[in-house]
């Protein structure tokens, strides 16, 4: 045996590469991977399908696993010829991840016939597709950030502008926090809406065009205590007292609040002059998946994205709105869902989304970029190397 | 019957074989040979192959991809920083208490018993507790202010500070059973010996226990040292991974799952590997200097 | 570690939870004296040795060494030298070390303790291994250093606890004359502990027998040979026959028994009077083998068991009446033989009968197995 | 015979105990140090027991009120029934076969003396020398490339890594407690070489096998790192469920991370406690042999 | 397992690594014959015993029962039983349990398993004890137990290796005479390991001496007990004074010899001319003290040490010339008598010396660091 880094996919045994039927011959194992807790929306989804369609999907599993793993366990798994996981739910990262790697199924456009409901996206859901190329299909949606979170018994009057933040922080140090952004679903929102708010030469450019963000980081960096490696225990110190104020998203400002970690009368405020970087899961098929399994999953995805299933997306707040495509309506949401939202969600948010300009995040290897600099000049530079 | 007597008849093979030691109980040795050569011996050189087949450039390149880039190298400095004085302070507490209960006493099997517990916790869990436990507004710290000894709470997580109680948490306990068992070793006679000829306790232990109990010293320190050295779920956890607790674990994990780069990877797991067998050569080196033979233990 | 002229302990005892290890030991020593603590394993031997050496606190009693109590004094400030059973070496330490190491402990000069180490090694004839360790050594060695060890700081007594229980035969005759010999070479005073009661008679001045941790006898050699105590004593030192029997007759000390059919005369130890049950105890060498059957106390018997043993052989035969007795002599006899046996009257002990205690001699039985 | 000369004075029973009841300073430092450490473990422990049945817990000594519900959430959440199915068969199987190919290795090893023996034995111990990662990250390479890892058979070859060298290293001192005379009696007897094994060795070994069986088990639930390596979606145990519970995307409260780490606690707990009826706590650790208890 | 009526034991030899345990032993075995193998520690009976049990490969040699080869069978199909030193009981198995072990390895009928260990239960008297596990047993039921389990199938031969080493003095004695009656009054054949010259001597019908792995001399114990074969084993047989000395005059078996200036006159053992080196050896019991101080061969002589034996006391005495003497006497006497010292020429015996072995004794030693 050769000694060599596992293969990329090559050949694809016989039943995995041939015609996907409409329906699967036989009703299918499903294995659901989760990188990006989209499960929390759309687990309902799906549970709801199998149990309408069990001459489709016999039997589902769901697991979870961090982000980053995802490529390297697809990939091993397509090196062995042994391709278990039928479909990935994923974040732009772990898509992006696959796309580089060739490990996905391009869904695009072969099948888009099958899945009518992408017709229908939101305009930044659509955006967001754009993003993904062929080989995700959008399932949930939110404008994300950035956003500020804080309690008013703690603080009165939280700062309006960069310039206010980069003051506040420096006169109440360590109390400003946020996540480490490779980690961290705000912690990376606020660093790609950074060149918007600063006025960078090219936002979609860490390397070259985020000079003014490198630099307000670097100084920034001098008043926070630590970056937390994700984004709960940043709640849970606004919680405790520890941060005044921390970074943020819609579903992070709705979701905590609703599961109690943060308390409910925790307040957002926007920085003037921000963009919503906005944030998408995506369904994905690995290669290597066997074509019944494709058809199911195909068949799947085309239930998810119905209108009245997309209502599931509201959640609990916890990706704020949720829904990728249009005129889906709260009312329309499971009953627990309204009351959550009703309780614990913002009327201001409304306004907000439709006020500001909405941005899709960098591509996959300009995040890689952006985070490997943030990690050795940001993150790690608060240790001195030996 | 002359005939039937052969001289001095052949000695059969089996004896001759016998004679050094081989026999067929040794076939019982083949499938854990197997195994071990499978599992261990062909994944470690398959590895260390591996990591002279870079992606890019000459065999040795991912080498010098690690020992050039100071944040890549600084990860040696950072797991050394925090494993050897974890592994030295859970052995040199384990000394003292480990001499004040190794004689029979009736908590004993009580002590020792809850002893075990962290161990059992693992390193997961009892990140969470301490997490809870040592956070900004956890019991400890409510305590320190309740108490007036601070005046804001004391961070002792998502630092070196919280890697370093977890590696004594899970650490101490361990390092603590292998000292008393090594002090049970050492005949309870020869401290009595002493005594009748005139040795006070401080010189009974240092001149007696101390000795004969350091082999076992450098070996538990060993131990703990390994398992400190491999942190990798409390460096995430309770550390900072982007900062001052990366380790190299993490840097090896991080090539290999988010980097998808295994010939660097393996390359890093080797100067790990390496790294450590260094420690622990030069510790057995030094413990090769005391005496090692049999302590007289009634064990 | 002033020497004394006398060592008193005064009901010396020592419990082990409720459990009595050693009751009430009383035992004046006197300087220069060499004095054996003699039992079966688990009479409270080692116990009695290690609260004298303040090794074991002790749970009653005193230990007064001339005028001064010494009981709650720490082992390392009575100045007694011991000498263990296991040797208990300091393996990592050369034999020079190990000698050494109770001069280091008294921080004589360097200079001193260098010539009486070497002096010691001498004594000990170890001049050849000074710089081994103990690891390296021979038993017999090991057992030499030991004794330097313990004697050459010139200590005001020695413990010795069996220190050649772990020795071979021939070592431990040759060992048991130099410990005799260092006790009196250097004027050392002793206190001795064995099973063995052979060596305890052959070294002591004086012996003290436990049982169960109670003193059963203190008294020279010769006492403890010809007139145990009690029976067993008796049993202990050697009286290899014990005949059950009833007492006929007593008469001053004089005592007739009646055992198996057969009248026997001798010496009566303790109280006794006619009608009680009573134990007769004889030693195999003072079992006779008499030609003429016409003695009055003689016992006509079948030799059973011969076996060889040197100069004499030692048998057991068996009266008509099927009384054992176990003899030795130095006629030639073989199984089969017919003879008339006969004891002493005053070779011939008779103790009361205790709470019985039966005689589990797997002899006895496999003759009523046949 | 012994003759008292003078009446010394009765000795007061408290002045032969009193050497035993003044500890030193020292005593007390050990102690303080020992009380402290056990202590800030039960903080520890007891900070995630109270948390998984807290409502809400912010800036409080306690939390605000009590539920249950973060176990019932747990267990959906993380669909522990089948995490604790898996950590069943990974540990149940992993025991069984590391002492099916670790206990006659221990014997030969215990046993006998052959050319090579102090080669294999270092062989054998280097995987538990080894930082897991160091050999986790090629041999789940190498798993993977055999289409053997990300599924159960993966996490169970993995953790045989350690297992069998633990099997032995365990098993070599009840081995040698017994007296090989024992076995040549039974040959003297007339029974073969697997009479020997099956009538006079296997029962003899039986306490010795149930403390490495237990103590593989415990180590087994616990690994983390390897069956991490080398887990798929179908086949993660509790350990590592309960890490990505806590590292992987998605909002979760904390309470039902905590309740899943009491879960995982509580069943370590039982092991443990089963454990300890047939090994001594210091044998956990390490190869010890038993201390003399007389 | 069918009887045998000899078994030949020829040029068996064993090493370990390099190093010889065992050289080419020749032994003849008569059905019946109680023999016993004897010698220092490490000197290879254990090795001869296992070889012939099978339970250790030969290096070289054959064994023959009768005319069949045996040494290439497993020890299961030798059908020897065998007693261990610790007796090797199986812990897990009651008494029954393990003295039916080997009748079950047979697989007899369960009625006849049954009546023959009941009956070797009675022929060792345990029947009270049958259902107790080993640890249970003292030690001298468990050696019971050992030995009933070794004789229950009633193999053709009976190995033991030192069965009696573990037991205190007392109980050895009893069980000696044990043995020697089980092996007459069965019938058994018997080859017995043991280090205790007396135990051989009063054991055996026939002694086979070892030294080193090689046979130094085979006899009756008579035979060993008055003329060893070599200085060797007379050092080893308790001939406790050899003396170093010159061969002055060889006439037939009658030898004179000068050591430390006395003429010693004995029986010439092995090869002596005038003028070569020789040591002469004495039993301590075979030295007079003489009244008379003018016999031919008289040394006159001052007491050193003396122990007290019971009837009997040790002592040593040195010449005026320096010549250490250990003897044994009925007299009374005390260190510092002058006495006359005189040797039987029968009972002192001349060795040529070999290569040069020191007498590593501590006595020599100690007078001379005076
Ligand atoms: N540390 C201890 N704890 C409990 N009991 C003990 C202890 N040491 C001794 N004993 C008990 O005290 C009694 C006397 O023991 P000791 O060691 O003095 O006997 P010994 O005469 O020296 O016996 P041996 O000849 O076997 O050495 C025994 O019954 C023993 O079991
Ligand atoms: N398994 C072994 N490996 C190496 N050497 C051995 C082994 N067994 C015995 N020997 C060596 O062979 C020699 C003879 O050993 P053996 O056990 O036969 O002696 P022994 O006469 O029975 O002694 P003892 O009286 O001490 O039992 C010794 O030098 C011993 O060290
Ligand atoms: N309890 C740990 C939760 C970790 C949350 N990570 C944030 C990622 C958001 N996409
Ligand atoms: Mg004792
Ligand atoms: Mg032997």
């Amino acid at each position: 045996v050769g000694c060599g880094a596992p293969e990329t996919p090559g050949d694809t045994s016989g039943d995995t590469s041939g015609e996907v039927p409409q329906r699967p011959g036989r009703a299918v194992t499903l294995n659901v991977l989760d990188v990006a807790g989209n499960l929390q929306l759309t687990q309902g989804m799906i549970d709801e399908f199998v149990s309408k369609n069990p001459d489709v999907i016999s039997r589902v599993t769901y697991s979870k696993a961090p982000a980053p793993e995802l490529a390297g366990k697809i990939k091993a798994q397509q090196g062995a010829d042994r391709v278990d996981i039928g479909l990935v739910l994923t974040g732009v990262d772990g898509l992006a991840a696959g796309i580089e790697q060739g490990l996905w199924v391009d869904v695009l456009p072969a099948f888009a016939d099958r899945l009518g409901g992408m017709q229908n996206y939101l305009e930044p859901a659509a955006a967001m597709q754009k993003l993904a190329g062929n080989a995700g299909v959008t399932v949930t949606y939110y404008p994300s950030g950035p956003l500020l979170e804080y309690l008013p018994s703690r603080l009165a009057t939280p700062p309006t502008n960069a310039q206010a933040l980069l003051a506040w922080a420096k006169a109440n140090p360590k109390r400003f926090q946020y996540a480490r952004p490779a980690n961290s679903g705000p912690g990376r929102t606020f660093l790609m809406g950074l060149p918007y708010i600063l006025g960078d030469s090219n936002p979609k450019d860490p390397t070259a065009g985020w000079d003014k963000t490198w630099a307000f980081l670097k100084e920034l960096g001098q008043y926070v205590d630590y970056y937390p490696s994700g984004t709960t225990e940043t709640m849970k110190n606004l919680a405790n007292g520890t941060a005044h104020l921390i970074v943020s998203t819609t579903g992070w400002d709705i979701n905590p609040r609703v599961l109690g970690t943060v308390p409910k009368d925790a307040r957002i405020a926007t920085i003037d002059g921000f963009h919503w970087v906005t944030d998408a899961h995506y369904a994905v098929m690995p290669k290597g998946v066997s074509t019944d399994t494709q058809a199911a999953v195909l068949a799947l995805l085309a239930f998810m994205l119905t209108p009245e299933q997309q209502a599931k997306a509201y959640d609990e707040g916890y990706f704020y709105p949720g829904p990728a495509v249009k005129d889906v309506q709260l009312t329309s949401a499971p009953q627990k869902s309204q009351d959550a939202i009703r309780e614990f969600g913002r009327p201001e948010y409304d306004a907000l989304i439709a006020g500001n300009p909405t941005e899709v995040p960098l591509d996959a290897k300009s995040l890689v970029a952006a985070f490997n600099r943030w990690d050795r000049e940001i993150g790690g530079g608060k240790v001195k190397q030996g | 019957m002359s005939g039937s007597r052969p001289g001095r008849p052949l000695t059969h093979w089996q004896h001759r074989l016998a004679e050094r030691g081989i026999d067929r109980q040794l076939w019982l040795l083949v499938p854990a040979l197997v195994f071990v050569v499978a599992l261990f011996l062909y994944p470690f050189f398959y590895g260390l192959g591996l990591s002279f087949q870079p992606t890019r450039g000459g065999p040795f390149s991912d080498y010098v991809r690690f020992f050039s880039d100071a944040y890549e190298r600084g990860t040696i400095w950072i797991t050394l920083r925090i494993a050897l004085p974890a592994a030295l302070l859970n052995v040199l507490a384990a000394v003292p208490i480990a001499y004040r209960m190794r004689g029979r006493f009736r908590a004993k099997r009580l002590v020792t018993t809850v002893l075990v517990v962290p161990i059992t916790l693992g390193t997961v869990l009892t990140a969470q507790g301490l997490l809870n436990f040592l956070g900004p507004t956890g019991w400890f710290n409510r305590i320190l202010l309740a108490t007036n000894l601070v005046d804001e709470p004391v961070r002792l997580t998502h630092n070196y500070w919280g890697v370093f109680f977890s590696l004594v948490i899970t650490g101490f306990p361990f390092a603590f059973l292998l000292v008393l068992s090594y002090l049970s070793g050492i005949d309870p006679t020869l401290e009595r010996a002493a005594a009748t000829l005139g040795a006070d306790w401080r010189r009974r232990f240092t001149r007696i226990t101390l000795p004969l109990l350091m082999p076992g010293l450098a070996t538990t320190f060993c131990l703990t040292f390994v398992l400190a050295f491999s942190v990798f779920p409390s460096a995430v956890l309770v550390g900072n991974p982007a900062g001052e607790t990366r380790v190299i674990s993490l840097a090896a994990y991080q090539a290999a799952y988010e980097q998808y780069d295994y010939p660097y990877a393996s390359a890093i797991a080797m100067i790990m590997g390496f790294v450590e067998l260094v420690i622990i050569a030069v510790v057995l080196a030094a413990r090769s200097r005391f005496y090692t033979g049999s302590t007289g233990g009634k064990g | 570690m002033s020497a004394f002229s006398r060592l008193r302990l005064d009901g010396v005892s020592r419990r082990f939870g409720g459990q009595a290890a050693l009751t009430e030991l009383d035992l004046t020593i006197e300087a220069g004296e060499f004095i054996a603590l003699l039992g079966p394993s688990g009479c409270g031997k080692s116990t009695a040795l290690n609260c004298l050496a303040g090794l074991l606190p002790l749970t009653a009693g005193s230990i007064w060494q001339d005028e001064r109590r010494i009981d709650t004094l720490p082992p390392e400030r009575r100045g007694f030298g011991m000498v263990f059973q296991s040797y208990a070496l300091f393996p990592h330490l050369t034999v020079r070390a190990n000698i050494a190491f109770g001069l280091r402990m008294r921080r004589l000069p360097k200079e001193e303790t260098r010539r009486r180490t070497e002096e010691a090694v001498r004594l000990v004839r170890l001049e050849d291994h000074v710089d081994k360790l103990p690891g390296q050594l021979s038993g017999g060695q090991q057992q030499r250093v030991a004794i330097a060890r313990a004697v050459v700081f010139e200590p005001s007594l020695v413990l010795m606890d069996e220190p050649l229980s772990n020795l071979d035969a021939k070592l431990r005759l040759e060992m048991r004359t130099e410990i005799r010999r260092l006790h009196q070479s250097l004027g050392l005073t002793t206190v001795y502990v064995t099973h063995d009661q052979e060596e305890a008679l052959s070294l002591a001045d004086r012996l003290v027998v436990l049982r169960e941790g109670r003193v059963q006898q203190v008294g020279s050699p010769r006492e403890l040979h010809t007139r145990p105590a009690n029976r067993h004593v008796a049993d202990f030192m050697g009286y290899r026959n014990l005949w059950p029997g009833r007492v006929e007759q007593v008469d001053g000390v004089r005592a007739t028994v009646g055992s198996s059919g057969h009248r026997l005369v001798g010496e009566a130890v303790g109280d006794l009077r006619a009608g009680v049950d009573a134990v007769v105890a004889v030693r195999p060498e003072d079992v006779r083998v008499d030609g003429s059957g016409e003695a009055r106390d003689a016992l006509p018997a079948t030799v059973e068991v011969v076996e060889y043993q040197g100069r004499e052989l030692a048998a057991e035969a068996r009266t008509d009446t099927g009384l054992l007795l176990h003899l030795r002599t130095e006629q030639r006899i073989a199984p089969g033989d017919r003879v008339t046996l006969a004891v002493d009257p005053q070779r011939l002990l008779v103790y009361p009968a205790d709470a019985a205690q039966p005689t589990d001699r797997l002899a006895d039985v496999v003759e009523a197995a046949r | 015979m012994a003759t008292i000369t003078e009446a010394p004075p009765t000795p007061s029973p408290a002045r032969t105990a009193r050497r035993r009841i003044v500890a030193r300073p020292a005593a007390w430092i050990v102690w303080g140090v020992v009380v402290f450490f056990f202590l800030n473990l039960l903080g520890v422990v007891a900070s995630v027991l109270v948390s998984s049945f807290g409502q809400r817990w912010f800036d409080t000594w306690l939390p605000d009120g009590y539920t249950t519900s973060w176990y019932g959430r747990a267990w959906e959440e993380f669909a522990l029934l089948r995490v604790i199915v898996v950590t069943l068969e990974v540990s149940v199987l992993v025991v069984g076969l590391s002492l099916l190919i670790g206990v006659p290795a221990a014997y030969v090893l215990a046993r006998r003396s052959f050319p090579g023996k102090r080669l294999i034995f270092l062989v054998f111990l280097l995987p538990i020398l080894m930082p897991p990662i160091t050999y986790g990250i090629p041999l789940a390479t190498v798993l993977y490339k055999f289409g053997l890892a990300g599924n159960m058979s993966g996490v169970v070859l993995a953790n045989l890594v350690p297992s069998v060298p633990f099997v032995i290293l365990t098993m070599t001192p009840f081995i040698e407690q017994i007296d090989p005379r024992v076995e040549s009696a039974a040959r003297m007897c007339g029974a073969g070489l697997r009479t020997v094994f099956l009538r006079v060795l296997a029962p003899l070994l039986v306490p010795g096998i149930l403390a490495s069986a237990i103590l593989v088990l415990v180590r087994t639930v616990g690994m983390f790192e390897l069956t991490f390596l080398t887990a798929g979606p179908d086949s993660q145990t509790l350990v590592v469920a309960l890490y990505y519970s806590m590292s992987a995307s998605g909002i979760r409260a904390q309470q039902s991370v905590d309740a899943m780490a009491v879960i995982y606690t509580s069943m370590m707990l039982v092991l443990l406690v089963v454990a300890l009826r047939y090994v001594n706590p210091t044998q956990l650790v390490a190869r010890v042999k038993d201390e003399p208890e007389h």
